[in-house]
Parts: C-alpha cells; structure tokens; sequence
C-alpha cells in the first residue's frame, strides 16, 4: 500500500498551487510533475484498491476528530474502485497533452495543468468523502475548475459554452446547498455514515424534499436528462482531452455521488424507480439527438449522456446485478469514450468546424488514430468481443432478471441508433475520400502512448471481463450494504490515524 | 442379356416415339391443309424434310453450344420418354418407368427448352435470344396450371409416381378426367402453351422472329431439333395420356387416345391468332390457374 | 462402304428424291414479283402439295427465290443471305428482270442479268409470272434435282473468283466476309 | 485443441495483417497456411462430441462440435480454403489486402465458432464478430458505403440484439447459457415466454438468412463485397442462419403449443421470399445483383424445408444448404472472374465471353444447372425432396408457389449464362483472356460438387442424417427415399445414377452424331455472320440482345414488384430522423432555457412526489 | 411572548431567505443580460447562506466559543456548524462569480452584446 486517501486529495491541490511557482525553476517542470503526481495517485490508489480488497475499507479521520464530527475519507472496495479509474484517466489525460498543442506557450499550459490537477482532486475528494458538505466543496472544485477549463480555448463559442456550464453549475450548488441545509436542520449531521443511521428518523416529507434537491444537485454534474443542456456545448468546446477527462473522471464522480445518495443516505422507496426512469428518458433524448449531430465530438458528448442514461437505467433496475452493471458500465464508459473524445479530437484536429464529414477519408492518413477510433465505435456500441459487449450483457441480464422486458427492447433499440451514428463515422473515416484541403495531424508519440493504453485495456477486458470481475463485484456489493458502511465508518474499525 | 434387351426396347421405345411424332406432325400439315381447303402434303412430309435435313452436305455452328444444343434437346426428350409408361402392362416399352416421378419428368422436360436456349443464345442472333426469353416467360405461365393439375392428382392418389397414379386410375377403374375434371381442365389449357401452336407460338413467331431460337440452326441441327420435338411431342401426349386417360393397353389405343388428345391444340390452334407474351401469360394465370385451385380444392375436400 | 461408288449412288438417289419433295424455300422479295408468291403458297395453288414450303431463315432454306428485279443495292444483301445458306442449295430466278432485266432494262441501278452474280438453276419466265408458271419452275427444279443436276452451288464454288470480280463491279465497297466454303 | 484452432484462426489474422506490410507472397502465404492449418486441425483432431468448459464472468461456457455443426463446417471450410485461394488472384492489386485478408480469416473463425458454440454467450460473440467482419467486407470496396453498409449492419444489429434479448430472457428464466439446458428446459417455461424466445431467435437467424421482411440488405451487401468474399457470404454465412433456425425449429418450436402457426408462418415468409428474390433477381442487369436477389430467393426454399420441418423437409432444406453452398459459391466466383478479367459485371456490358473464358463458363454452366434444379446435378435432388415433403405435408399451396419461383429462376439462369457467355462476341472484349488457373480450379471443383451430389447423394445425406438423429429425428440412414410416403421406388438405393447414365448415354449419342456427322463439312463461324436479312454487321454494330432482357415477363408481373418493401423502411427511417431533428430541439442553445428546465424539473418532482416516491 | 416573536422573526428569516432565494431565480431566469443573471445568481446564494444561518441559529445564542466564564453555554451557544458551511459557500460562491464575470467579460468582447439570446451559437 503506497500512500494513503487524504495524500489522494491533498497531493494534487498542493501541486496545482505549486505548478506555477516550479514553473519559475524550470519551464518543463510544469508539464512534469503533474505526470510525476498523476503517476503517484494513480499507483497510490491502485495498490489502496488490492489492499482494500484484501483487508476491507480502509476509514480515514481527518484532524483526529471522530466519525460524526470531524470529516473522514472512506476508501471502500466502491470508491477505490472509482478512484483507481479517475486517477488513472487523469493520467491518460496527462499523457495525452503532454504537449497537447506543439507551440502552446507556458502561460496556457500552465493554466490548463493546475486546473486539471484541481479536476481531478475535486472528483476523487468526491468520491473518497464521507461527508456531504465536504462532498458539495468538492463538487465546487470540480465545477470550477471544469468552467475554466472549458473556456481554455479563448474561442467565442468555449466561453458561450463554459457560461452555460457555470449558470447551471451556481444552479446545482444552491440546490445542493439547499438539501444540505434540510439535512441538516432535521438531524444535525453532516456525515453520510450518521446519516444513513438515522436517516429514519427524518419526516418522510423532509426526506424527499432533501432528496430532490440533491438529485437535481447532483443530476447536473451526472447529466441526466432536463439537466444536461450544458453538457453537448462543454464537450463540444472544451479542449479534447478535457471532453475525455469530463467523460471518464467527472461525470463519473457525479454518478457516484447520485448513487451514494439514492442507495445509501436516503431509504426512499421510489427513488430507484425515478432514476430508471430519468435514466431511460436521458438515454433515448441524448441518444436520438446524437444521430442528428454534424459535429464529431457533438455526437460524442450526446453518446456520453447516452450512456449516462445508460448508467442510471442499471442502477435503477436496484439489484446486485444492476449495480454490477452499472459499474462495469461505468467502467467501460470511462475508458472507451475518452479513447473517442482523445482519437476523435486527433482527426478533426485541423479542421476548422470539427464536422464529422471533415474526417472523410482519415484512415489512410492517420492509420493508428483512425484504427483506435474504430475500436471504440465498434466496443462502445457493444460488438463482442470488445469490452462494451460485456456490459451491456449484463445490463441485459440484470434487467431481464426483474423482467423488465420493455426496458431491454428499448436499451437495444436506442443500441440500434447508436450503431447507426458510429459506424456513419466510421465508414467516413475510411471509405470516402478526403477533403481537398485538408492536412491530416500526425499525432504525437505521447498521444499515441496514451490512446494505445486504452485501446489495449479494451481489447483485454473484452477478451478476458474476468480481470475486473472481482473488483465490480466487490465494489457493487459495498455500495448496496448500507449497514456495513455506516458499521465501517461510525465504528472507525479499521481507521488509520495520520 | 436382360441389359440387351431393356436396350433392344429403349430403342425400340425411341423409334416409336419418332414414328409417331413425326407422322402426327404430318398428319397435322394435312389437316391443316384441309381446314385450309388445300390439298396439303403428304402425311409422311415429315420423314422426307428430316430425310433431307440430314442429306444436307454442309452445316455451320457458333460455338460449342449451338453445336451440342440440340444434344441437350435430345437428353431432354430421350430421357422422359425413357421415364414415361407407355403401355399399360409395360412390356417392351417399360424401360426405366417404374423409377420416374412426376417431379423428375417436370425437370427433365426442363433440360430440352433450357439446352436449346443456350444453343441459341450462343448464335448471337438477336431474334433467337428474344424467341429464348419469350419461351422462357411462357413456360413460367404454362407451368402453373401444369403443376397445379398434377398436384391435385398427386394429393388424390397420394403418389408422385406416374405408374403409381395409373395403377391407381384402374382400380377406380375411371379415367381421370373424369375422378378428377378441373385438373384435367387446367392440364389440357396448360398443353395448349405446351405444343406452342397458336396462339401461344409467339416463340418462334416466323415471320417476327424468323422462327426465333432455330433460326441458326439448319441440316444436321435442324433435324436433331426437329425429331427430338417430335419425339417430346410422343413424350407429352402419352403423358397426358398415362394420367388422365387411363393409359392404353394397346399401340393402337394409344395411338387413338394421344392422337384425339393432340387434336385439341392443333384444333384450337388453327383457328386463333397469335397472342403476345403478357397475354398468353395473363391467360395462363387466369382461368387455368383457377381450375387448377378448383382441382386442389376438389383433391382435397373430395 | 461410303466409298464404294454405287452405293454412293443410291444414296444420292435417295437423298436427291427426298431433297426434291422437300423445298424450303426462302422467298426473297425483292422486286414485284413477291406479290405472286402468297397466292402460290395458300389455299388456290397450294404449293405445299410439292413439299414445297417457306424458310425463315437462310440457314434452313434449299431454294432461294429471287422475286423479280434486283437493285445494286439489294444484290449484296442476296449474295449474303445465298452464301449463308447450306449446301445443297437452289436459286430460282423469278420473272424477266432477273434474265435479261425486263422492264428496267435500261435502269442505272438494277442488275440485269442474275447469272452473272450468282448460279441460278431455274428461270421463271413472265412479267409478272403467274403462279401456275411458278409451280412449275418448281417442278422443273424438282427434276433438275432428281436428275442430279441441281449443281448451281458446285459451279458457284468452283467459278467463285469470277462470280466474285462481277459481283464487286456492281458493289463498290465491298465489305462482306468471305465466303465460308 | 479447439483452442489451439481458434488461436491459430486469431493468430493468423493478426499475422496476415503484419506480413502484409512485409511482403505480399508472404501474405498470401500466411494468409492460406492460416485457413488451411485451422482446417487439418479441426478435421484431423476434433471429434463430434468432444467438449471444452470454461467460465466467464460467471456465465458457464462450452465449446465443442456437434454432427449437425460437422456438417455446415463442410460448407465453412470446403468454402472458406476455396475461396481463399481464389481471393488471391482475384484481389492481386487492391488497396488494403492484409485487412481484407485478416478480416477473411476473421470470418471463417467465426463461423467455425458458431458451429463450436454449444452455449448462448459464445454464440453470440461469434456471431457478432462475423457480423462485424462481414460488414467490414461489404463496405471494403468503399462504393456506396454509408446507404449499403449502414443497412447491412442496422438490419443485422436489429436481428442480433433480437436474439441477444432472447438470451438474456433465457439466462433469466434458465439461469444457464448452455443450449442444452435451454431445450431440455423449454417446456417448462410459461406460454409467452415460449412464444417470445423463438420469434425473438428467429428475428435474428432470419435476418442473416435474409428472410423476407429482413432481407431488404442482401442485394445491396452481395453485390458490394468482393467477390472473393461475397461466395462465402452468401454461399456459408447465410447458412449461419438457418443452422440456427434449424435449432430453434426442431429444438424449440414442436414444444410451443399451437407452434403450427409459427411454423406456416415462416415457411410462407420463406415461400415469399423465394419468390420476391426470385422475381427481383429477372428484373437485374447486374450479374452480382443478379446472385444475390438469386440468393435471397435459394434461401427462401432452404427456409421452407427447416419451417415444415418434417423429417424429409428437413433433410430437402439441410441439401440445399449445402448445395447452394456449393453453386452460389461458384457462381459469384464466375462473376467475380468476368469482372476481374473485364472490369464491369453488367449484362448489358459484357457479353459473348463463352470463347474467351470456357472454364469459366464450365462452371458457371453447371452450377447454373445445379441452381435451375435440373437433373442430373444436385440441386435436383434438393428440390425433388422439398416438393415430396411439402406435399406429403399437405402444404399443397406452398408447393405452388415455390414451384412458380423455382420456374421463373430458369429465368434469370438463362439470364445469367447469356449475358456474360452467349450472344455477340464484340470486339470490345476481344482481348479477354481466361482467368487465372487458381481461379479457375477452385469454382470448377465447386461445380464438381454438384455434379457428384447430384449423382451421389447419399454423400451427403449420411452427415445430414447424423446431424438430424442427433437433434430426435429418428434414424433415417440408408432409407432416403422410403422417408417419402410418395415414392419410394428406389428403395435403399441412395444414388441416382439411372438418371445420370441414360442422360450422358442419350448426350454422348447424340453429342458424337452432332460431331460424326459432316464432320469436315461442318464449320464454326463468327457471331458476327447470322441471318439478319442479308444485312452484314460491322464490327462495331452491336447486336446483342441484352436491354429489357425479360421485359414482357416484368411487365406481367409489375403488380407483384410494386409492392417493394425497402420504400417502406426508408419512408419509416426519415420519419424517424425527422422526429429525432425535431425531439433534439429541446437543446434550445440558451442558457436560460436549460435553467428552466432545471427549475421545471425539481418543480415537478415536488409536485409530484407523493406519487412519484411513493409516500 | 418573546418566544412568539423569535418564531415568527425565524419564520420571517426563513421566508425572507426563500424569498431571496426566489428573487434571485427569478432574475436569473428571466433577464436577459448576462450581468442581472450573474446577479440573481449571486442573490440566490445570499439567500441560501440566510437560510443556513438561521437553521443554526439558537435563541439567545452567542459564539460558540468556549471562552473563559462561558463555560456553561453550550447550550446556548449558535450551532457553528451551518456558520462554517456558510463561510466556506461565500467563498465558493465569491469565487463562481468571479469566474463567471470573467466569462461575461469575454463574451461581450467576443459577442459585443450581453444579451443572452443572441449567445446561441451551440444548439441542438
């Protein structure tokens, strides 16, 4: 075990405000060490996740002040699971703008580093809180952060685009504020774990009050449906591997944060029902005005929110099963649709309005970028045997197990279209003919090391799912026990004093 | 010894069925010339027009199609006749017909059309390719009421064998034109496209087409296409004859029986003009088509 | 035994009775002279009498009939359609055009004399000939070939390079295939 | 070991793509040693019955072969190494080749999986990688990729996530991905269920075996993928279809109650179909185009006989998959031959070939044979056996209307063997040269195969046999012809060699007369000298006959062909991107309008929240 | 009495919050320019902090501070969480402002209009 959870948030925060005074030493220090602490997170979160699956939840307590008062840090098999991923996409995301731009100046890339570190601290603290006030600091991180980053272009249409973003951003806070402070007026405590316990005590009435105003809180950052507006012009306009760290770290965070919510906190009966349903309607909105995009990473953004719908139709189905999916889902998500913002922002690199029919004809051109954006059309639509098929199989499974056939037909037809705006891209990339003036970007070494790494990771885990079984099974199987987390966290059994 | 013999009687099978054929053709030209108020040919013209068809010194081909076409026209002819009873009790003209079924006879009576229609097409004459696609299209008419006539026998009798529906017409001891009348309606119409005489000759429509996929072939070619169609002329009416007419113990009944079942094309042939290839096809799916369904209807609620 | 000279000639006796009673004749009309040929082919003089009976086609034909005049521009075609046609093979020269030219004697684009161009067998006699006078060219060719003297295509053969020179006096450009034989 | 095969199929793949960037021998050397090793392997060391288990994520998988797999993996790897071979000439000097020959070898593992498949989860994953593969194939040449290829691969997404439904159903009913579990399972499972699962099954076997309101992507997707390619596609992954429709109606369909009507149901969509191919394949001027509605129509009959499903039925339907295996295959070939030698496969374009390319025309002659169903070629005897079963059957209207289709295929037969063969031999294709030798061989043994079927059957029905008495259809070995009620005749004869020698005695005969007779005297002559009234064709006259082939025929049966039902998908496909273009409005662009909704949102959960949560 | 009076003067701060709280909707959903948003925006938040404070707010209260000779005054002593919390949101929400005024600089540069209508350049 290398590290421990708080060293997860406070390690990049301190490297975000540090960045720009090593930045003064060296030039390239400000590209480095957020690789050197991205690598660290990642390899410190990854060895917490064999350990936690070895040993169980690890609690941490922050300035020694015990469960239900001071704030703690969970790293369950579920959140470190979560922030493994988050802290390994954070990496790729690094790797891949290592030099994201050939000639970008220092200012930018400086910019653009501390926000990202920011980025990524915020969505772990997300994850790994046990607090919802500490939560909803977090999710401010995040957000703030995000906004910036998406108006790193200093183009009219990211600023447009990160306005809209911060409008409904301020809008979810004051909801979240707002939850918090009925939450807090009925039972005085901010921890989820006393929460939880005592969550039954709370007037019914209250409860979902709260409830509602988390969801729509935290259904802003999950992109669920009437809250997503935001969503297709942020990714659209944000840099490309911001698009692929909003799809793979963001978004991520926020669907945690919803289902901590909906399975832990409260015991509202029907709240899993409200996010099968939300999650069918975001499903088939997102994935219906995918088809009709002309912008590449347009498209992209409204698969994202497809597969969020996606997302929250498993966990809404309520079983262990659908959990298991979800995270799998979830899993295959954060690494394939990055693989696509990362490929499909090399091929419209150069073009000036990143139309899809701009990349006619690319796959001779950019032969390696092309091939890993095929593969993640083909894995992301579900073809066996690449890693999407294996959950959307059990997707399938879990519903079908409820005998929600109606919900399966829909999922495979919304599966339909999706196949028919992927493959329309694909079959441009490589079977028409290029664009006259158009100079295809060769891409960078680092860029290529980065997208490798994701392709790989898909065809391994669509050739063998068993290497992330234990872990998705593990970690769905945490996030449905409440009484053992509130048993982990009150009682502090395994707390380590730092 | 038996193998000498069964070959003694395929011969001797095929030289009937030439005889005949070539005479009913004759015979045809004759009354034909009568209903003409002439005088006509003899009824042997027949024999003399092959006779001089093989006399003729000189031949020419397109290719090696056209060269074995008329081969294939034979297979075609031969074979059925070799299928088909022609006497009741068999005897010297049983040849392999206790192993034929109706279902084969369709598709070897198949072979013939389809042979000559690669012959001609390898003529590269237009007229033959146009008579070939005519021909074909009509046989997609006739085939219709054809089968579905045989179909209802076959539902009837519970056999596809030919022998197997003779033998079962002489226990009813009835013929069945009259056990089963819409399907013997529906097979006689179907005939009439059968023997492409008016009005359904719009196949080798001889002053249109220049007599459409022959209209290359000339001596040797000639004759093997004429005496193969007069050999599967035999082949049809005793068909016909085996299913619907009680088949005939005798040369003579035989001779009788298809030589009054040939009269009803030729009859009707020669007092009507010629249809084109969407009407003839049109009238193929009209009415004969209906009474064959009567016929299936009649099987299988009778 | 095909070698053996009389049963050779019983062959041919055979054969030429049989190609006498058999005429496939393709009627080449020509000139006026086709107008005669359909009431000596129906009902009134019933040619088929004689086994005489019309081709379609060249290549089924024995006779070929010559219905009148012959234009320079319609010889070519009839040399075609005579070389086309099998052996053995018959030309009838129909009416008086064909022998001398007839009417059009003096005509700037007719031939005039028929045998310069191609063997012809029999002449029919008449301007117009009548179809009694038709039927019996036929009859006279009937016994031309039973007598085995029904030669023209041999001749035609053997003098071809005449025939020819004469044939491209008439037709100046002359782009026909050879002749087969 | 039957892991090793699929490891050498995979392996190879990866390979032959590598070596391509090497060298092309070494290519085309990896790309054949990796179709024919596989092959040996599986041939010399897998026996029927020999299973291998593992387990994946929990579901329980297996693999091993069964006789009715042995028998279709005739169809997959006779096809697969003969149209390897052929592939490599037929493909010298396209763009691409390590793909498209990776992607070959992708295919015919896939195919090889789905026979090996003896559970759900691995079926469906070969079956989606073929599905992939094959799409890759149809759009490889790139011409009219997005209307073609979209439509392939929609219509068989449709089909596969149809069947991948009906899997989960089963999983969820079954709790086991075993197709043995399923079938001894299956009647105790509830009537809808029962009805659900085959219809949802047959969804997805119809759409690969183009079934008729499925079918609308054959012509397209036949007619678009390299020749090389497309013998295989339609002559052994259509048959993918049907060997798992021949599953779900001999395994599942008996038990359904009143399942009568699915079966009658099927074969009348199968009769349709046989006869909407059929007909669109007249009305072609393409000879691919030509193949493939041919094949959509072969199908049909194929659908028939594994729909009526009696013993006889089956065994018609199983010979003329392998049948058609062997002749559609050679046929496409043929097509691809004349088009790799002229550059156009347009009937109106080419024509008069016979002399150029006579091997060719061999083959393409008897498989146009085999494909009419005349004797003495195997397609007869498939078509012999489907009408006996069909009758003895009582499916009297069916046999009909197959029969009318069966009839206008002699149609486009002829179509095809004059367009590309017969006719004027223009001066355009005078220099055609007959194709190479090892594209030759490979559709000449193709063509073989339905000869020696057709004279032999019993070949064939003996693995047929066994694949039907393993699936509970009692032992029919030996008795062939005894199975039909009809005729019986030939008693335990099982071959039909009478037929074969009085037609070669009768051809020879005359054959040799034709020859014998004048013979010094007889004389080929050009296309050029016919009869045309007198009139000499100039070299550059164009006298084929090949515009409005069958026009008097069309026009008949206009009435029939209006009713197209590709007008109505597309008139279903823009309404739908129309309502998409519409529904996607909701994303107005204004920020305030997403505020409102927002606002909406939590306005409306707390109006409604006593009913929506329940309290 | 006082007690009534606390309640009600609660009541009135709770609904005095909501009200802000609803001002600041309304300004943010209705006016057009990008300023007056940013404003409701930042109303609501004031409105939202209102409403912590009050929900910890004691009768009475003082700091909590335990400082010497108020040893006894934890009962009376104002919850100082929702006083932290709030501290914490100014600042986040001091610092949404910014960068949101920020953006409404660079779009007027870009757009010369603060008219939110007319920033529709991404859409559907």
């Amino acid at each position: 075990m290398v590290g421990s959870p708080v060293l997860l948030i406070a390690i990049p925060l301190l490297a975000a405000f540090m960045i720009p005074l090593l930045g003064m030493i060296w030039k390239e220090l400000v590209r480095i060490i957020p690789g050197l602490v991205l690598a660290f997170m990642m390899i410190s979160s990854a060895s917490m996740l064999m350990y936690v699956t070895n040993n169980g939840t690890i609690i941490q307590t922050l300035a020694g002040w015990e469960a239900p008062w001071g704030i703690n840090l969970v790293f369950s098999p579920l959140t470190a699971f979560l922030a493994t991923l988050m802290t390994f996409m954070g990496f790729i995301v690094w790797l891949y703008s290592y030099r994201f731009k050939r000639n970008v100046d220092f200012e930018p890339a400086k910019k653009y580093f501390i926000f990202l570190m920011m980025l990524v601290a915020g969505a772990v603290g997300i994850v790994i809180t046990g607090d919802i006030f500490n939560q909803f600091v977090f999710i401010e991180i995040t957000g703030i952060s995000a906004y910036a980053l998406t108006a790193f272009y200093t183009g009219r249409n990211s600023a447009e685009a990160s306005f809209k973003y911060l409008l409904m951003g301020a809008l979810s806070s004051s909801a979240l504020l707002i939850a918090i402070a009925i939450i807090y007026s009925q039972l005085g405590t901010l921890n989820m774990a006393d929460i939880a316990s005592k969550i039954h005590l709370m007037p019914a009435g209250y409860k979902v009050t709260a409830l509602i105003f988390f969801m729509m809180g935290i259904g802003i950052e999950a992109e669920i449906f009437p809250l997503n507006g935001w969503a297709p012009d942020a990714y659209t306009e944000a840099p490309g591997p911001i698009g692929a760290a909003f799809a793979g770290i963001v978004v991520k965070a926020g669907v945690y944060a919803m289902v901590r919510m909906v399975f832990t906190l409260f015991d509202v009966s029907g709240a899993m029902d409200i996010l099968l349903t939300i999650g069918l309607i975001t499903l088939i909105v997102a994935e219906t005005a995918a088809i009709r995009q002309e912008k590449l990473k347009r498209m992209l953004a409204y698969s994202s929110i497809g597969q969020m719908g996606l997302v929250f139709v498993a966990f809404g189905i309520g079983t262990l099963e659908g959990v298991y999916a979800a995270l799998f889902l979830m899993l295959n998500h954060a690494i394939i649709k990055p693989l696509l913002f990362l490929s499909g922002s090399q091929l419209v690199f150069n073009s000036k309005e990143k139309l899809i029919k701009e990349v006619n004809g690319l796959g001779k051109y950019m032969p390696f970028t092309a091939v890993l954006f095929a593969l993640g059309s083909f894995a992301i639509v579900g073809l066996p045997p690449f890693a999407g098929f294996w959950s959307k199989l059990s997707v399938l499974t879990a519903a079908a197990n409820e005998g929600m056939l109606l919900i399966i037909a829909l999922i495979l037809i919304v599966s339909v279209i999706e196949i028919v705006y992927y493959f329309r891209v694909v079959n441009r990339i490589y079977f028409f003919d290029k664009a006259e003036d158009l100079i295809p970007q060769k891409p960078r070494v680092n860029a290529v090391i980065a997208m490798s790494v994701l392709g790989a990771i898909i065809l391994i885990i669509g050739f063998n799912p068993d290497v992330v079984s234990t872990v998705l099974h593990n970690a769905s199987a945490d996030l449905m026990d409440t009484p053992q987390y509130i048993k982990n966290v009150l009682s502090a059994g395994q707390s380590l004093t730092n | 010894m038996e193998l000498t013999l069964n070959i003694l009687g395929a011969i001797a099978t095929i030289v009937l069925a030439f005889i005949v054929g070539m005479s009913y053709g004759g015979i045809v030209r004759k009354i034909t010339a009568r209903i003409h108020n002439r005088m006509g040919p003899p009824w042997y013209q027949n024999f003399i027009d092959a006779f001089k068809l093989i006399g003729k010194t000189t031949a020419i081909n397109h290719g090696i199609m056209q060269h074995f076409g008329p081969a294939f026209v034979m297979v075609s002819s031969i074979v059925s006749l070799m299928f088909i009873p022609i006497l009741n009790n068999g005897g010297w003209f049983t040849n392999l017909n206790f192993d034929g079924d109706l279902i084969f006879l369709i598709y070897i009576m198949v072979f013939g059309p389809l042979g000559m229609a690669l012959g001609a097409g390898q003529t590269g004459n237009p007229n033959s390719a146009i008579g070939v696609t005519r021909g074909l299209s009509q046989m997609v008419g006739f085939e219709i009421p054809w089968v579905m006539a045989l179909v209802a026998l076959m539902i009837q009798f519970d056999t596809t064998s030919v022998t197997g529906l003779m033998e079962a017409q002489h226990e009813t001891g009835r013929w069945m034109m009259f056990t089963s009348p819409f399907a013997f309606i529906a097979a006689v119409l179907a005939m009439l496209g059968m023997f492409r005489y008016s009005p359904f000759d719009i196949v080798g429509a001889p002053t249109e087409l220049a007599s459409g996929p022959v209209s290359e072939n000339g001596g040797k070619y000639l004759f093997t296409m004429m005496s193969s169609g007069s050999i599967f002329a035999f082949v049809k009416l005793t068909l016909y004859v085996d299913l619907f007419m009680g088949g005939a113990d005798n040369l003579i009944i035989l001779v009788l029986k298809t030589f009054a079942l040939y009269m009803v094309p030729v009859l009707y042939g020669i007092v009507s003009p010629r249809y084109r290839t969407e009407q003839s096809i049109k009238f193929f799916w009209g009415w004969p088509t209906f009474f064959g369904f009567i016929a299936i209807l009649y099987a299988v609620f009778v | 035994m095909i070698n053996d000279k009389n049963s050779q000639k019983i062959v041919d006796i055979i054969q030429n009775w049989a190609r006498k009673h058999s005429l496939f004749v393709l009627a080449y009309g020509t000139g006026c002279g086709a107008i005669e040929i359909p009431p000596t082919m129906t009902s009134r003089y019933d040619a088929e009498r004689f086994g005489i009976r019309g081709a379609a086609t060249p290549r089924q034909a024995d006779v070929l009939l010559i219905t009148g005049y012959l234009t320079t521009k319609t010889l070519k075609r009839v040399i075609r359609v005579y070389e086309q046609m099998q052996d053995p093979k018959y030309v009838i020269g129909f009416g008086s055009c064909t022998i001398n030219g007839g009417m059009y004697y003096d005509s700037y684009n007719t031939i005039k004399v028929l045998d310069k161009y191609l063997p012809v067998d029999v002449y029919i006699n008449g301007c117009m000939p009548r179809p009694e006078s038709v039927i019996s060219g036929f009859v006279k060719l009937q016994q031309l070939i039973a007598d085995g003297k029904g030669n023209g295509a041999k001749e035609y053969k053997e003098n071809l390079e005449s025939y020819r020179a004469n044939q491209k006096k008439i037709i100046p450009n002359w782009v026909m295939p050879d002749y087969n034989w | 070991m039957i892991y090793l095969i699929f490891v050498i199929f995979l392996g190879g793949a990866a390979l032959t793509w590598l070596s391509g960037k090497i060298h092309p021998i070494l290519r085309d050397v990896v790309f054949l040693a990796s179709l024919i090793v596989p092959s040996v392997l599986f041939y010399m060391n897998v026996e029927v019955g020999q299973t291998v288990s593992f387990s994946l994520i929990g579901y329980k998988l297996s693999w091993g072969i069964n006789y009715l797999g042995y028998l279709f993996s005739y169809i997959v790897v006779g096809l697969g190494v003969l149209a390897g071979f052929y592939a490599i000439p037929a493909m010298k000097g396209k763009k691409n080749l390590g793909f498209f020959y990776s992607n070959f070898v992708l295919s015919i593992m896939s195919m090889l999986g789905i026979l090996f498949s003896r559970d759900l989860i691995s079926f469906f994953i070969f079956w989606e990688i073929m599905t992939w593969s094959s799409y890759l194939m149809v759009v490889f040449q790139g011409k009219d990729v997005q209307k073609v290829g979209i439509k392939y691969f929609v219509f068989s997404a449709i089909g596969a996530y149809a069947m991948l439904m009906a899997i989960v159903i089963i999983y969820s009913l079954n709790q086991s991905m075993m197709i043995s579990d399923l079938v001894s399972s299956f009647a105790s499972f509830d009537p809808t269920m029962q009805w659900l699962i085959p219809i949802l099954l047959l969804v997805g076997f119809g759409v690969k075996s183009a079934m008729m309101p499925l079918h609308v992507w054959a012509s397209g997707s036949y007619s678009h993928a390299p020749m090389a390619y497309t013998s295989i596609f339609s002559g052994a992954l259509s048959k993918m279809g049907i060997y798992g429709m021949v599953i779900v109606m001999v395994s599942l369909v008996p038990i359904i109650p009143e399942g009568f009507w699915l079966r009658e149901t099927i074969a009348w969509l199968g009769a349709i179909t046989a006869v909407g191919g059929t007909l669109w394949a007249v009305a072609q001027d393409d000879a691919k185009k030509l193949l493939a509605y041919s094949s959509v129509a072969q199908l049909g009959y194929i659908i028939v006989g594994v729909a009526v499903g009696t013993p006889l039925a089956m065994l018609a339907a199983l010979f003329m998959a392998v049948m058609h295996g062997l002749f559609k295959g050679a046929l496409f070939m043929v097509t691809g031959a004349v088009e790799r030698q002229t550059g156009t496969s347009n009937f109106t374009e080419v024509t008069g070939l016979i002399r150029k390319m006579p091997w060719t025309f061999l083959a393409a002659l008897m498989s146009i044979i085999a494909l009419a169903g005349i004797p003495p070629l195997g397609g007869f005897v498939g078509k012999w056996m489907l009408y006996e079963s069909l009758i003895g059957s009582s499916h009297y209207i069916l046999v009909i209307v197959i029969f009318f289709s069966s009839t206008a295929a002699f149609l486009y037969c002829y179509k095809f063997l004059f367009g590309f063969f017969l006719g004027q031999e223009e001066k355009e294709w005078a220099h055609v040269k007959e194709a190479p030798a090892m594209m030759v061989v490979p559709m000449l043994l193709l063509a073989f195969g339905t000869f020696v079927l057709g004279a032999f059957p019993g070949l064939i029905l003996d693995p047929i046999n066994a694949g039907m008495q393993e699936m509970g259809f009692a032992s029919t070995q030996g008795k062939y012809w005894e199975m039909s009620m009809l005729f019986n005749e030939w008693g335990d004869q099982i071959m039909l060699q009478p037929i074969l020698y009085a037609i070669i005695a009768v051809f020879a005969f005359f054959a040799i007369f034709l020859t014998i007779k004048g013979f010094k005297k007889t004389r080929y002559v050009t296309t050029k000298d016919i009869s045309s009234s007198g009139e000499v064709p100039l070299e550059h006259e164009n006298l084929t006959f090949s515009v409005n082939f069958f026009q008097p025929f069309l026009r008949t049966v206009e009435p029939l062909m209006k009713r197209q039902i590709d007008k109505y998908y597309n008139e279903f496909g823009r309404g739908m991107e129309a309502l998409f273009d519409f529904t996607r409005r909701v994303y107005t662009g204004n920020g305030q309008t997403y505020a409102l909704y927002a606002v909406i949102f939590i306005v409306i959960l707390l109006m409604f929240k006593n009913t929506l949560f329940g309290l | 009495m006082e007690n009534q009076m606390f309640e009600i003067l609660r009541y009135g701060i709770y609904g005095g919050s909501i009200s802000l709280i609803l001002i600041g909707l309304y300004a943010a959903l209705t006016k057009r320019s990008l300023i007056k948003i940013v404003i409701g925006l930042s109303i609501v938040d004031g409105g939202i902090h209102l409403l912590l404070i009050a929900i910890g707010y004691v009768k009475n209260g003082t700091a909590p501070i335990f400082s010497p000779g108020f040893e006894n005054a934890v009962d009376r002593m104002v919850d100082p969480v929702p006083q932290a919390l709030v501290l914490t949101a100014i600042v986040i929400g001091f610092a949404v402002t910014a960068v949101a005024l920020s953006l409404v600089i660079r779009l007027y540069r870009h757009h010369h209009t603060l008219e939110i209508d007319e920033i529709k350049n991404l859409k559907w």
